[in-house]
């Protein structure tokens, strides 16, 4: 361990705005290139789905 | 007798040195389909584009109503309905939406028909796609379908069924006659033959080409 | 055609359905380590790792930085080679591939560059300076923006995958001219320190969490990878037997 | 009149959609703008004194050549397609159809430059005081380079490569602009009050508001019916 | 074989007699090239002590920019009309006639700037030392931005609205010319030896001579089958 | 018999998610004239272009005289003619410039011809005049020349007559006549009647329009 206390932790030895803001940035942009595709994927399948039963129902 | 619309007195074009028509008179009245003859290169689309102000490579006089055009002009261009070589059909945009903003153009256009207008001209189920993914005839038909919301007194049209088949020519021509049993009337260029049952005026622009112009 | 002296599983990959399902096998695995590492890395790395005796505890922000700038070039790579493997075999699958990569670099490029400056900052003393590592990553980042507006300003998703693998495999030929027209331009570059070249330099302790951290990235972005392949291969597919038999029930 | 409002409100629209529809069309100006001014860095010098001392200047040289690309394309595609014939056949004054197109344009070219402006000025080491200033300059500023740049496209709408032609029309129209938007920077920059050149800026965009719809639309109709 | 030789002829022949059809098409690119630098007196400091630090690369970057600017037409017309068309269903190969037209275009932008550079030279107060290597990098330099923009100008030939889209995709791929033509003058101006620099603009300008018509004609095969 | 030119099998197109034809096939032998039909947006202009091979959206085989068109291409394109909506002509060119680089391109184009070919176009007169400045149907007449210098054996074109007189529509019929009797042949559409003299051979795409096809 690093660090002696959390607030140690936190404060990085006075750079804790920088650590802390890229690893923000960085969790949030990795979580959006998960998230996004998983909810694009949601709504593709429900469109297609809609679609199959549409043409079923056509023929 | 029929009112006169549209009256041009003796016009007179001519086009690097070449003089297309000369002294040409043309009484359009309501209850009337004009056909512009002549050969390819003859001054057809010249003739229409200066009738309806488009150009102003020309001399004469233009009368809307019996009043020189200059004076009416507004009056005039709201109950015109022009379509052209280029029909004024944007390609990135769908049928409905370039019906919309030629009706925000034209308050002569009915926009509550546009509906049913691109259904008559056969595009319903493509209302939606962009125009340049249509077919040539089908987006002349956007176009056309103009003529289904039209309140226009005056149809002036530059080829309008090219690309058009036959059946659309067809469904086209009955509405032409429609048109001018309400009392409209139609100025029109096309190469094809049309239907024999519709009442046509010609008027072939060849006639007036020679001319032994006095050069004041 | 292909010629038939390629191995086999390069056919079961050409095909889309193949694809789908090893993807789907591939995905929870790719989650499950993926995560764990990153998980592991991140805690070492922040709180574990031992500080800079020149930086102090601003380095920690190498963990991400660097990874992310490692990934960012490699999935360019990715995307040129797989653009060109659709083009000359016409595979499907690759265009997809290609297609799907490349927002997740530019994301990475992103990610490299903001980290960076932020790093910048408390070492630098700003936020940018126009050095050589800096200005060719920004122009890694242009040349992905130039192949996603490509992408997404043609319409037909054939022409716009073939499109889109000329302009990347132009970009990968010039890749290595920019960065050396770059390097050898302006190398203003921080101390060597912390060159990867200079391994010896950097304690174990401080380089083995960020070992831990690229291949960590590789697996999440392999699997956000997947996850838009998948997806992909869906909306391109709708057409076929087997997609409507997998969604109709 | 109400007809004439929905005319502009429907030209704005469609103009926007037109945009819309092309993703690309709706960022390039922008990365246009950063890629210009990050040329310069590299193809001048990196050194962060003589970048800010280049800042205010070159980002509003970026960004006048970043609407001026852009505008060649405003009425260009209605040219082609005979919208124009049908814009100048309709009984709605045309000066309002421009109005609208500009707008249209100015959002998304002017307004998203002044936007990302501030980021510009990190890149080329622009002091921080001077960020209010280049963003007021830049709002005041660019409405008036699209109005003017409307009449160079309306002017050459009609040729068939005109492409360059339009800059050489416009640029020396824009010289004002850039004179008093630059200096309005430096003004920032160096502590100055800056409403004088605010307040030119206001006015000249005032006159091009007044003035530019006017002129674009009568060159429409010359280069229509030419 | 003489058939090929004879298409190249006739195209490179074609392009320029369209070039000089519109007499503004020819001039253009230059006077781009000069307004772009003089904006920058006006916009950043008419200091000639500024100024002639300014000019290696501003020479440059304004060269790249006209260049870009005037390569968006290079096939533009010709898919329109449909000429791209025949091209492709002609039995010769395409890239000869890719080249043919760089050819041309380069003829009438890239050496066309070559020639008055001098002339900006004096307007930046570029030592003049300096003015051979500017000329010898402009003239190495420039046929590689017209072989990449050609690229460029290839893969959004089909597109709408690309108008801004090929700057994006090609400016990136210019910077290593941008950087070692403007080192180059920079070099010229201290006094230090520049065959190095010259030496890689000629390399690159081989790789490009080989590779980019090449690229450029399936770029063009894929947009018109699209 | 006549030897097959085009064979074209089991071409599959879809557009939008809408199947243009599908299991189509055709077979174009020396000393016919196809005509295409279908109303519009039906596919014909789709199906020219990929017999043609100028587009890629498409599933199937295509041959020439016999041979797998991927290794006949060359072969394939040195004796074919293809004239599309779009014409090919430059519109700030002449009309003799223009046709000067189709000869270049084209090698099966008879450059010497040049001259009279305009003559029998109705051009003479206007060979150095630029081609914007020419009417709809002028402009089109330039390209259409070069059916008269051409020594392709195919000819694949896409509504040649659209704004032609019917002066300039009975001389490109009678050209054809011509052309397939001397074992040449021609696909092409047309939304006019042709003249009845004309032995033609007809295909509809819309009777491929529907389709049973099994998605792999
Ligand atoms: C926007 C700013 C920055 C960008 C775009 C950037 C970009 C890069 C790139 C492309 C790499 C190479 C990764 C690889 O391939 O191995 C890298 C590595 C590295 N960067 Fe940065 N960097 C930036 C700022 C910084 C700062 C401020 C520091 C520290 C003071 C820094 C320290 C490092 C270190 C230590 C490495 C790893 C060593 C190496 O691979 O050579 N970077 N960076
Ligand atoms: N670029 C495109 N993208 C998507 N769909 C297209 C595209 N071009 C054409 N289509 C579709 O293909 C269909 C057939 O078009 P095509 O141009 O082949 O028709 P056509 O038979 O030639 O009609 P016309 O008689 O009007 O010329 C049209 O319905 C159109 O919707
Ligand atoms: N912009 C122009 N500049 C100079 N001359 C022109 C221009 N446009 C047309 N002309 C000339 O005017 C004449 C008439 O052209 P116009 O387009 O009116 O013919 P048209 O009768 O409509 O022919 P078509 O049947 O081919 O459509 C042509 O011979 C042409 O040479
Ligand atoms: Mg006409
Ligand atoms: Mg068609």
């Amino acid at each position: 361990m690093a660090f002696e206390t959390f607030a140690d932790f936190l404060n990085m030895g006075g750079h804790g705005l920088y650590v802390w803001l890229s690893y923000g940035l960085g969790l949030l942009t990795i979580a959006l290139c998960l998230y996004l595709p998983i909810i694009q994927g949601r709504e593709t399948r429900r469109s297609l789905r809609r679609r199959i039963q549409r043409e079923s129902v056509k023929s | 007798m029929a009112q006169a619309l549209l009256t041009a007195q003796s016009l007179f074009c001519e086009r690097d040195d070449r003089i297309l028509f000369d002294q040409l008179q043309l009484t359009v009245s309501e209850g009337e389909i004009w056909q512009v003859e002549g050969r390819n290169g003859s001054g057809k689309t010249t003739l229409l584009s200066i009738l309806c102000g488009l150009s102003s490579h020309y001399e004469g006089e233009l009368y809307w109503r019996g009043e020189p055009m200059d004076e009416v002009r507004e009056q005039f261009l709201s109950e015109l309905l022009y379509i052209g070589h280029q029909t004024g059909v944007s390609a990135m945009l769908t049928a409905e939406e370039n019906l919309h903003w030629q009706c925000a153009l034209h308050p002569s256009l009915d926009a509550s028909r546009a509906q049913q207008a691109l259904e008559s001209v056969g595009l319903k189920g493509f209302e939606d796609v962009p125009a340049h993914q249509l077919s040539a005839g089908q987006k002349r038909r956007i176009a056309l379908a103009k003529l289904y919301m039209s309140r226009a007194k005056l149809w002036i049209l530059d080829e309008p069924f090219t690309a058009i088949d036959k059946i659309g020519v067809a469904a086209k021509e009955a509405l032409m006659v429609e048109h001018i049993r309400a009392g409209g009337s139609v100025i029109m260029t096309t190469h094809q033959d049309l239907s024999a049952e519709i009442p046509l005026h010609t008027i072939n622009v060849e006639h007036f080409a020679s001319s032994q112009r006095e050069w004041s | 055609m292909a010629s038939s002296w390629l191995p086999r599983w390069f056919y079961q990959l050409a095909s889309p359905r193949w694809c789908y399902s090893i993807t789907g096998k591939l995905i929870p695995w790719f989650a499950a380590i993926g995560g764990l590492l990153f998980v592991i890395g991140l805690v070492w790395g922040l709180a574990f790792a031992p500080s800079d005796y020149q930086q102090g505890n601003s380095f920690r922000i190498i963990y991400l930085h660097v990874p992310t700038a490692i990934l960012a070039q490699s999935f360019y790579m990715l995307m040129a080679i797989a653009g060109a493997i659709g083009l000359i075999w016409k595979m499907k699958v690759a265009d997809m591939v290609a297609k799907s990569v490349a927002p997740l670099g530019a994301a990475l490029a992103v990610l490299a560059l903001a980290t960076g400056a932020i790093w910048g900052k408390p070492t630098w003393g700003s936020w940018w300076v126009w050095d050589a590592r800096l200005t060719s990553m920004l122009v890694l980042l242009f040349l992905y923006l130039g192949v996603m507006a490509l992408n997404s300003a043609i319409e037909s998703e054939t022409t716009a995958a073939k499109s889109t693998a000329v302009l990347a495999l132009v970009g990968l030929v010039n890749i290595p001219i920019i960065k050396y027209s770059v390097e050898w331009w302006n190398t203003l570059h921080q101390p060597a320190t912390f060159k990867i070249t200079e391994k010896p330099a950097m304690p174990a302790e401080m380089w083995m969490p960020l070992l831990v951290m690229v291949i960590a990235l590789y697996l999440v972005f392999g699997l956000a990878m997947m996850l838009r392949l998948r997806n992909e291969i869906l909306t391109r597919e709708r057409r076929a037997g087997w997609v409507k038999e997998l969604l109709g029930s | 009149m109400s007809s004439t409002l929905q005319l502009f409100k429907q030209t704005f629209r469609r103009d926007l959609t037109l945009a819309f529809r092309r993703k690309s069309e709706l960022v390039n100006p922008l990365i246009f703008f950063l890629i210009v001014a990050s040329l310069f860095p590299i193809g001048v010098s990196p050194e962060p004194n003589f970048l800010s001392q280049l800042a205010p200047g070159l980002v509003w040289v970026a960004a006048l050549l970043a609407t001026l690309l852009s505008m060649e394309t405003l009425f260009k595609s209605d040219y082609e397609d005979g919208s124009l014939e049908q814009l100048l056949l309709s009984p709605q004054p045309v000066f309002l159809v421009v109005l609208s197109k500009v707008l249209a344009h100015w959002l998304l070219s002017g307004l998203a430059l002044t936007l990302v402006a501030p980021l510009l000025g990190v890149m080329l080491f622009l002091p921080s005081e001077g960020m209010p200033g280049l963003m007021l300059s830049l709002l005041l500023g660019t409405p008036t380079l699209s109005l003017i740049g409307a009449i160079g496209a309306a002017l050459t709408v009609g040729l068939r490569r005109g492409g360059v032609l339009i800059s050489l029309l416009v640029l020396p129209l824009y010289i004002p602009v850039l004179i008093f938007g630059s200096s309005a920077v430096q003004a920032a920059v160096t502590g100055l009050p800056l409403d004088g050149y605010l307040a030119l800026l206001g006015a000249m965009l005032a006159l091009a508001l007044a003035l530019a719809p006017i002129a674009a639309g009568a060159a429409l109709r010359i280069s229509v019916s030419g």
